[in-house]
């Protein structure tokens, strides 16, 4: 519907090769193993789930062409007829069955999937997904790309075989992959969808956020992601190249420790969100490339409550501080692995606690031990980011707020509240969009009461690309498709 | 006999933090085609200096040759240039160096290093130059089937004659050896004098042999220079000087030296030391450690005077003017 | 009379002597006065922090100003501001004393063990020696970046840490060195002069041994404690540095990195300031070597 | 022999033997020597480059821990010391070493160096100042160095007082015998002269016995009474200096005898110039081992060991073609 | 020779054996899990009891550590925790460009360390060797990281004459996106090599057999390539050998700074995910390498210096006589 790539004229004018940098490689080619963005990126392009999302986190068709609800814990999906894997296999409902066996039995992916109690065939371009009880993000988690459909006959016949040369239904095939240089993806002639204009999609590893900036300038990449905050302008003043940036999925927060004294107290919480100036964090840090966040849903994820913030207020946070028994101040602990710009944040925020008393010494460790550590409540507070990746607030509501989620899963304050576990599960099991609103309406007037996190802010998805980049979508997750994307020359 | 060699007041100094050394001070010497000059002294008294400001060899910084002549052929070899210079190191004037250890290069094999000085001055190359190689270790009594091996795998002695057929290769009008045979052995130091001699003869060349070794300078020299403290103090005819010593210091070194034919209960040694060479004394250099030293001899330094033929001294008391 | 004048003229200690042949040396003279600038600032500003019960250090070493980041040198701010705002002049001052300390005590630690451990293998030789020098092939053949990330993840981070880290990964290289001269001089006559006089293996170690191998260490500990800063702020980059807001020279130029194109300042500051410690330890250590080295003697 | 019984023989040496294990074999440095000293006299020992003397010297201190052998001091065998008994010993036998740059500690100064072996045997305390400070000047005086140069560091002297240093801290724990190795080979003539005249006026100041390593015949024939040439790690031939000079028996000691150049311009050398050089000691092959660069030798060298001979009173050769020669 | 070579190789076993047990214990020791790093987000219990069964994880220490040894012995090398893949296949590609650019850097180290080593120690005390001295000495005093964003600013955004990251393709593509990375870790070593040669000159230059090549006329340029430099190599391939050592282990900062796919920045990462089976390869595939340079060092050693290739005859020689 875009007419202006078209007048640009046929193939003569477009480049054979995208490239697209980003920061670190896939971990894996098997969508059941490879779960972080990295590696959806590739496995975005080859794979494909039953459904997926336009850039406003709608569930559209993929490779299903239309679905219905046979009951509270059960879906039918009708699978288009028309797909076939890369290697010229047909599609069929007994492959989607397999793939989401898979992924189920999957530890690395389980928890996408394992709301499903079983998948049945019901006939070669129909399956049946049953859940085990009532589970409303259930659309939304099947198209996230960790629920991709991978061709049963192949794997079956090589388990070995996905890791190192994935075959999917995607717009691109895999090529080739040198592990921490690059992957290599072709068009895919036969896709459903089409074939895609450019012949080859490259990504390429650049660790370095200045310089994937840098390849972007001087046209070693056509698309860079993840730029540091402070190359935004560079991009974006730069006649030959566009900045595109979209709401994320992506929050960040501090969890307090509500095991250890004296966060264990809800006025020192609610003091430290009080002196916590997320705006300027956002403009100064961040270079506005930003949003301050209420919560730890981003608003454009189904389940957002527009909750009333914690406005910087200094007074106030001494205020509570008196109340609660701490006039002075005292000294704690905040945790943060060895990002820089996590680092250069919670510096900011170690100064503003200092303001009122706080002396916080920021402890930066390497990823493992960051886990570790605040898995086993070593912090008094941790720095943390979470994707919504599903765009359904329960997948991020369940492991951090949930209190069967302590450490590891992703609850890291260690609220167990009766109250909150009830509202997380009753919006869990209603089909009802409503009545999930109305829960996670409760529920977060509780969370901003009792303050186990500090919502900073959401952060935004930014790319660069070259202006001679066409047909580039930011999506929300990070999980950007190439089927549409050209390159002039 | 021709003169091949003419030193005229020759200084050379090396300038140093802790001072300037003058290590060569004013000298000058005579030496005749053919014959041998022995010059002999002590630790620090100059000797290795003036065979390398004969070559030009001093190491510039610290060392810089102050002024006289080096007539060598009727040419000022101080007044010739680099490139010229070089065409009289190995082809006119051969030097040989103290310590056979050390002055070959060890990770070249020995012919390499002798047709090294051949192709250089013959203008022969490669096979040619390796032969001329073979013939010359031959001549120093090496088997030319041990031309391939390099250095350390021949003994000490052997290793000097590498650097004698060296020397030696282009047939040079002046060899220089500074102490060929203190390193080594007695039964070795025979070995290679007598080979010395022998090619010396044989070549027609003439030598200036440094050492401390009054027996070495015996049997086979000529004529005697003896060094103190950058000047020559006595010079003359091998016999002239050694059965009539006049300078002090002269016989204070064959009283220092235990003689076979004699038993003596104690030695006569000089007494004293080599002075510093940043701060030599005023008037005669020898006279803190100089017996017969008169106060003449503290203010004023001694000229060389001739005693008789070719025999000359540079002492007050031997020239009787004390 | 000479030998009077002369004597008098020379009476010297070996230090007097190895400094006489130091002081020659402008390069390595400019690098100690640089060094010896850094340690008075370093005291300094301890001495400061100490005082003042580190009101300085907290009011403008390390507080924010975020709303003039990254501004350039000015006559308020000397050498600018960095990316939180704050004074790089006073960072660097107050920094002096980690960059140089930590690289200084990590290397004195390793000499220490390093040295300790080559001695005995140098010293006793056989299987001692064997064991001790496998051990060190052992830690050698494991990359020391990778042996410094692996400690300072197994140990936590923190400054203490980061001293194990560089001191371990250097203790082989100091072991080496201490060994081959320890060899060198265990053979030599006045060894063999003491044992004569019935000196015992302790006395001989302490008198004779370690005071003539002393001069090769030292060295080597100069040039040590310039790549022990280096390594610091390698393992900065990797993001297992100091601690912040510590303003430790390697981390400032690490954390700087990312605004290399926007603010030239706050990286050329630190990397200057690194670049000039090292390059004066680098040649007070050359200049130390020629002169302490016995051959350069006369 | 008898001629010397008033004499006590301070040290005895019976078959020593030290061998040392190199990458190439079995290193015979000193082979089955055996000798006697008589107090207050001066053996000299000579001998090409390699051929054991300062092994033997040290063997004989145990510096190096001879292979096999005996070593009789004052009539007990000091190779069944233990290490205490040992320690003590020092005291009476003490060394002198050739270079006089290598063998003091650089970072000691001249009274340190004397002080050193006093503290070791506990002949002072250390904080005998007083004490320390008489000896030291005793010491430096006896051995003439001059008392300004008492906290000098080697580096800053010269060859002669550094020799001299050398020898004051073996003159330190007053000691009955002293093996000397080429203690003047590095020095210049002049100084040379002058140590030797300090080391015989000590000798018969304090009744010393020397070991006197060198390979210098006309030094050796000044100052030893007796002479013992090596070669190959075995003594060739032994006999009074004078007898040794005036006869040489074995052809080792005559080609070396002919090698000396004399300072005189109307002595007439005949050199017997010796074919090739000292071979290696590692795994020596029986027989005679000067056997093959000997003018006079047969078959039957090769075959046979020699050991030594009285040929005239006092004066020992071990070859077998003595009288072949003598022709 | 051979028996020597044998007898190195030999030695390495008891070098691995202590390598691969102190890695494999300070992997072990060090705080972390796996298996909750490798899931991250959302990491429910049952996963990770789930995956640490299937990485055999539950065992105890010694059990994994004789399991990994055995498998070792095999030539397997694992798989790593981290995708599953063998970490042989991993390492192999990536070793190869990690010798690459540490060769590459050892190229540029001597291209720049010998020459001007040469000329400083040839003009010693001069004004030239002064300034040699310092420009190299700033080599080895830069920050390797800082060094790299520096020429990547001023040679690929600037200039825009060397591509700023990546392996580049075919054999021109790869030399010039070798030549910054190079340039970059070599600076340092070049700076050890200047250092190494001027020094190793200065005492060369002091020795007899220089005089003699004097006195025998040679030219002074072929004195110094000739007499002087044949005989300084010695300690200068120790230095180069030390520092391939280096280089190959502290390639990680350079492979970071110009996303250079080698294996240092694959061990960090394997490091900071706690990917034991991949740092125990990555470190194996290191300490091998290692050694291997050094043993060549050694036999280059014999190649420059006759005398020490005629030690190793006599060990053999030796060796054989021994059995
Ligand atoms: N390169 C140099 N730099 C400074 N001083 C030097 C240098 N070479 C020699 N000297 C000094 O010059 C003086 C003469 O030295 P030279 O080597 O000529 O003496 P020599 O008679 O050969 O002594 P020897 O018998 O020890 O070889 C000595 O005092 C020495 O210290
Ligand atoms: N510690 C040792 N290990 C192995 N071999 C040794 C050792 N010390 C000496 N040797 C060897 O023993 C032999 C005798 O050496 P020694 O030093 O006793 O000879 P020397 O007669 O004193 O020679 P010089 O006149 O050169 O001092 C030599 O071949 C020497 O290489
Ligand atoms: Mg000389
Ligand atoms: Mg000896």
């Amino acid at each position: 519907n875009e007419p202006a790539p078209a007048a640009e004229g046929q193939d003569g004018g477009l480049k054979d090769t995208v490239i697209f940098a980003q920061g670190a490689d896939v971990t894996s080619l098997d969508p059941h193993i490879g779960k972080e963005t990295p590696a959806v990126t590739v496995h975005g392009q080859i794979f494909n789930p039953l459904v997926t999302t336009d850039k406003d986190m709608n569930v559209v068709p993929c490779l299903a062409e239309s679905w219905e609800m046979l009951s509270d814990t059960s879906y039918k999906f009708n699978i288009r007829k028309d797909v076939k894997f890369h290697d010229g296999s047909e599609l069929t409902a007994e492959d989607v069955k397999f793939s989401l066996d898979r992924a189920m039995a999957s530890s690395y992916v389980s928890y996408i999937v394992n709301f499903i109690d079983n998948v049945e065939v019901a006939d070669k371009y129909t399956v049946i997904v049953n859940t085990k009880e009532p589970y409303a993000p259930t659309l939304m988690n099947l198209t996230h790309p960790s629920a991709a459909i991978v061709s049963k006959a192949i794997t079956e016949k090589d388990p070995e075989s996905i890791k190192t040369n994935p075959i999917g239904t995607g717009p691109y095939k895999f090529v080739e992959w040198k592990p921490g240089e690059y992957v290599k993806m072709e068009a895919n002639q036969d896709y459903f969808g089409g074939a895609p204009k450019t012949k080859y999609v490259i990504m390429k590893v650049i660790p370095e956020a200045a310089q994937r900036t840098i390849a972007l300038e001087t046209g070693e990449v056509d698309i860079a992601y993840d730029l540091s905050a402070n190359d935004l302008s560079k991009v974006s003043e730069n006649p030959d190249l566009k900045l595109l940036e979209g709401t994320s999925l992506s929050a960040w927060f501090l969890q307090f420790n509500m095991k250890n004294k004296p966060f264990d107290n809800k006025l020192v919480r609610q003091a430290v969100r009080y002196a916590i100036d997320s705006q300027t964090i956002v403009d100064t840090i961040l270079y506005g490339a930003g949003e301050v966040a209420g919560s730890i849903i981003p608003p454009i994820a189904f389940g957002y409550q527009d909750v009333a913030k914690y406005e910087y207020n200094k007074e106030k946070a001494k205020e509570l501080l008196t109340q609660a028994g701490y006039p002075n101040g005292f000294d704690a602990k905040l945790y943060v692995n060895d990002n820089q710009q996590r680092i250069e944040i919670c510096q900011v925020i170690q100064s503003q606690l200092k303001e009122i008393g706080i002396n916080v010494e920021v402890v930066v460790l390497e990823f493992a031990t960051f886990i570790e550590n605040t898995n086993k409540a070593k912090h008094d507070m941790g720095f943390f980011g979470w994707t919504t990746s599903t765009a359904d607030a329960d997948y991020t509501y369940y492991p951090i707020y949930h209190s069967s989620q302590h450490g590891a899963p992703g609850n890291r304050s260690f609220i167990a509240n009766p109250d909150v576990d009830k509202y997380i599960e009753n919006a869990r099991i209603t089909a009802d969009s409503a009545a999930r609103l109305e829960n996670y309406k409760a529920l977060e007037g509780i969370i901003s009461e009792e303050s186990p996190v500090a919502p900073l802010f959401y952060n935004k998805v930014n790319v660069g690309t070259s202006n001679k980049v066409q047909g580039f979508e930011v999506q929300p997750a990070g999980y950007h498709s190439y089927f549409n994307v050209t390159a002039a020359k | 006999m021709a003169e091949l060699l003419e030193i005229r007041d020759l200084f050379i100094r090396y300038e140093t933090v802790d001072g300037v050394v003058e290590a060569v001070n004013g000298i000058s010497l005579k030496l005749d085609k053919g014959s041998t000059l022995g010059l002999v002294g002590e630790t620090g008294a100059g000797k290795t200096t003036l065979a390398k400001g004969i070559m030009r060899l001093i190491p510039n910084p610290p060392g810089k040759i102050g002024g006289g002549e080096i007539i060598f052929d009727g040419q000022d070899l101080l007044k010739l240039s680099d490139a010229e210079m070089r065409m009289v190191r190995g082809k006119k004037i051969s030097m040989i160096f103290q310590d056979p250890m050390t002055s070959l290069n060890p990770v070249m094999t020995v012919e390499e290093q002798i047709a090294e000085v051949i192709s250089i001055h013959e203008k022969v190359k490669g096979k040619e130059a390796s032969q001329k190689a073979k013939e010359m270790l031959e001549l120093v009594g090496i088997p030319a089937e041990r031309s391939e091996e390099y250095p350390h795998q021949f003994s000490g002695g052997m290793k000097q004659r590498v650097i004698i057929a060296i020397a030696l290769a282009c047939n040079p009008s002046l060899l220089i050896a500074d102490e060929p045979t203190t390193a080594l052995d007695v039964t070795i130091q025979a070995q290679v004098l007598e080979m010395m001699k022998k090619l010396k003869n044989k070549l027609n060349t003439s030598m200036i042999l440094i050492t401390h070794d009054l027996g070495v300078v015996t049997q086979t020299c000529d004529y005697v220079a003896i060094m103190y403290a950058g000047e020559i103090v006595e010079y003359g005819a091998l016999r002239e000087v050694f059965k009539n010593p006049q300078h002090p210091y002269t016989k204070g070194l064959f009283g220092s030296i235990p003689s076979l034919a004699e038993d003596v209960d104690r030695l006569k040694p000089i007494k004293g030391l080599m002075p510093d060479p940043t701060c030599l004394p005023e008037g005669c250099k020898f006279n803190p450690r100089c017996e017969y030293a008169g106060e003449k001899c503290r203010c004023e330094a001694p000229k060389m005077a001739e005693v008789d033929g070719s025999h000359v001294v540079k002492c007050f008391e031997a020239q009787g003017l004390l | 009379m000479n030998e009077v004048e002369k004597d008098q003229r020379k009476e010297k200690t070996l230090f007097q002597e190895s400094w006489r042949r130091f002081k020659q040396n402008k390069l390595a003279m400019v690098g100690m006065w640089f060094l010896i600038l850094l340690t008075a600032i370093s005291v300094a500003t301890t001495v400061i922090d100490f005082a003042t019960n580190k009101r300085i250090y907290d009011t403008y070493v390390i507080s924010q100003n975020l709303t003039l980041r990254l501004k350039g040198p000015s006559a308020e701010y000397i050498l600018g501001l960095d990316e939180f705002g704050r004074d790089i002049l006073l960072r660097m001052l107050w920094g002096t004393r980690y960059s140089l300390f930590l690289g200084a005590i990590g290397i004195a630690a390793s000499t220490v063990i390093g040295g300790t451990l080559g001695a005995i293998s140098g010293f006793y030789g056989g299987k001692v020696d064997n064991i001790i020098m496998r051990f060190m092939d052992i830690l050698l053949a494991i990359p020391s970046i990778l042996l410094a990330i692996a400690i300072v993840a197994a140990l936590g981070p923190g400054l203490v840490n980061i001293l194990i880290a560089i001191a371990i990964s250097y203790i082989p290289t100091f072991a080496r060195v201490v060994r081959a001269k320890v060899m060198s001089i265990k053979d030599q006559e006045f060894i063999e002069a003491a044992r004569a006089v019935g000196a015992g293996d302790a006395r001989i170690i302490f008198k004779y041994i370690i005071p003539n191998s002393l001069a090769p260490i030292i060295v080597q500990a100069t040039l040590g404690v310039a790549g022990a800063i280096l390594s610091i702020a390698g393992l900065s980059f990797l993001g297992l540095g100091i601690q912040p807001p510590m303003p430790e020279w390697g981390a400032m130029l690490s954390n700087a990195r990312t605004y290399i194109r926007d603010a030239w300042h706050i990286t050329v500051i630190p990397g200057l300031g690194i670049m000039l410690t090292i390059l004066s330890l680098n040649v007070v250590g050359d200049g130390l070597r020629d002169a302490l080295d016995p051959r350069l003697k006369n | 022999m008898e001629e010397n019984a008033q004499k006590a023989e301070i040290l005895q040496v019976k078959n020593l033997k030290k061998y040392f294990k190199t990458p190439k074999g079995l290193l015979h440095a000193v082979d089955d020597v055996s000798f006697n000293i008589l107090e207050g006299e001066t053996l000299g020992v000579v001998g090409e480059s390699g051929c054991g003397k300062s092994t033997m010297g040290r063997a004989i201190l145990r510096l190096h821990e001879p292979t096999s052998g005996e070593v009789m001091f004052k009539g007990e065998n000091i190779l069944k010391y233990d290490k205490k008994r040992m320690k003590k010993l020092r005291e009476e036998m003490q060394i002198i070493f050739q270079d006089p740059f290598a063998s003091l500690n650089p970072r000691m100064t001249v009274s340190e160096t004397i002080i050193d072996p006093l503290i070791i045997q506990g002949k002072y305390k250390k904080n005998d100042r007083e004490g320390l400070k008489k000896k030291v000047r005793e010491i430096m005086d006896l051995v003439g160095l001059s008392q300004k140069l008492i906290n000098t560091y080697p580096h800053e002297l010269d060859g002669g007082r550094r020799q001299r240093i050398g020898i004051g801290r073996a003159l330190a724990l007053n000691p009955k015998f002293i093996v000397c190795d080429e203690p003047v080979s590095a020095l210049d003539v002049s100084i040379q002269a002058q140590v030797l005249n300090l080391m015989q006026d000590l000798q018969e100041d304090l009744g010393l016995t020397y070991m006197f390593i060198t390979h210098d015949l006309s030094v050796v024939r000044h100052i030893s009474d007796n002479i013992a040439v090596m070669y190959l790690g075995q003594i060739v031939e032994k006999a009074p200096a004078k007898m040794l000079f005036r006869n040489p028996l074995h052809p080792y000691t005559n080609a070396l005898l002919s090698a000396i150049p004399v300072p005189d311009p109307d002595y007439i050398m005949e050199r017997i110039l010796l074919q090739g050089e000292l071979t290696s000691p590692i795994n020596p092959e029986p027989g005679c081992r000067f056997a093959k660069r000997c003018i006079y030798a047969a078959p039957e060298c090769l075959n046979q060991e020699y050991s030594l001979k009285e040929v005239e009173p006092g004066h020992f050769a071990a070859c077998s073609r003595l009288d072949d020669i003598k022709k | 020779m051979h028996k020597y070579v044998l007898k190195r190789f030999a030695m390495l076993i008891p070098v691995l054996i202590g390598v691969t047990f102190i890695v494999f214990f300070i992997m072990a020791l060090t705080p972390g899990d796996p298996v909750t790093i490798i899931l991250g987000d959302n990491a429910t219990a049952e996963n990770v009891a789930k995956l640490t069964e299937e990485l055999g994880l539950n065992d105890p220490l010694i059990v994994r550590y004789v399991r990994y040894m055995g498998g070792l012995l095999k030539g397997d090398l694992g798989k790593s925790y981290s995708n599953q893949l063998s970490v042989l296949d991993q390492i192999a590609d990536r070793f190869p460009n990690t010798l690459i650019l540490a060769a590459a850097a050892i190229f540029v180290s001597l291209l720049i360390g010998i020459p001007v080593g040469i000329i400083s120690a040839k003009k010693q005390y001069t004004w030239i060797d002064n300034t040699s001295m310092i420009t190299a000495l700033m080599g080895v005093s830069m920050p390797v990281f800082w060094l790299g964003l520096l020429l990547v600013i001023v040679f690929s955004l600037k200039l825009r004459w060397l591509p700023s990251q990546g392996m580049g393709q075919g054999l021109i593509g790869v030399l010039k996106s070798l030549i910054l990375p190079a340039v970059s870790l070599g600076a340092g070593s070049a700076a050890m090599v200047t250092r190494m040669t001027r020094s190793s000159m200065l005492e060369v230059i002091r020795q007899d057999y220089i005089d003699t090549a004097r006195s025998k006329g040679v030219k002074e340029s072929a004195i110094t390539i000739k007499h002087m430099l044949k005989n300084a190599l010695i300690p200068i391939i120790t230095v180069v050998g030390l520092q391939f050592g280096h280089l190959l282990g502290g390639a990680v900062l350079t492979e970071t700074v110009f996303s250079w796919p080698g294996l240092g920045r694959f061990m960090v990462e394997a490091i900071k995910k706690k990917d034991t089976p991949s740092v125990l390869g990555a470190v194996i595939f290191l300490s091998v390498a290692f050694s291997i340079v050094n043993l060549l060092i050694d036999i280059l050693y014999a190649y420059v210096d006759p005398r020490i290739k005629s030690q190793y005859k006599v060990q053999s020689a030796a060796g054989r006589r021994g059995e």
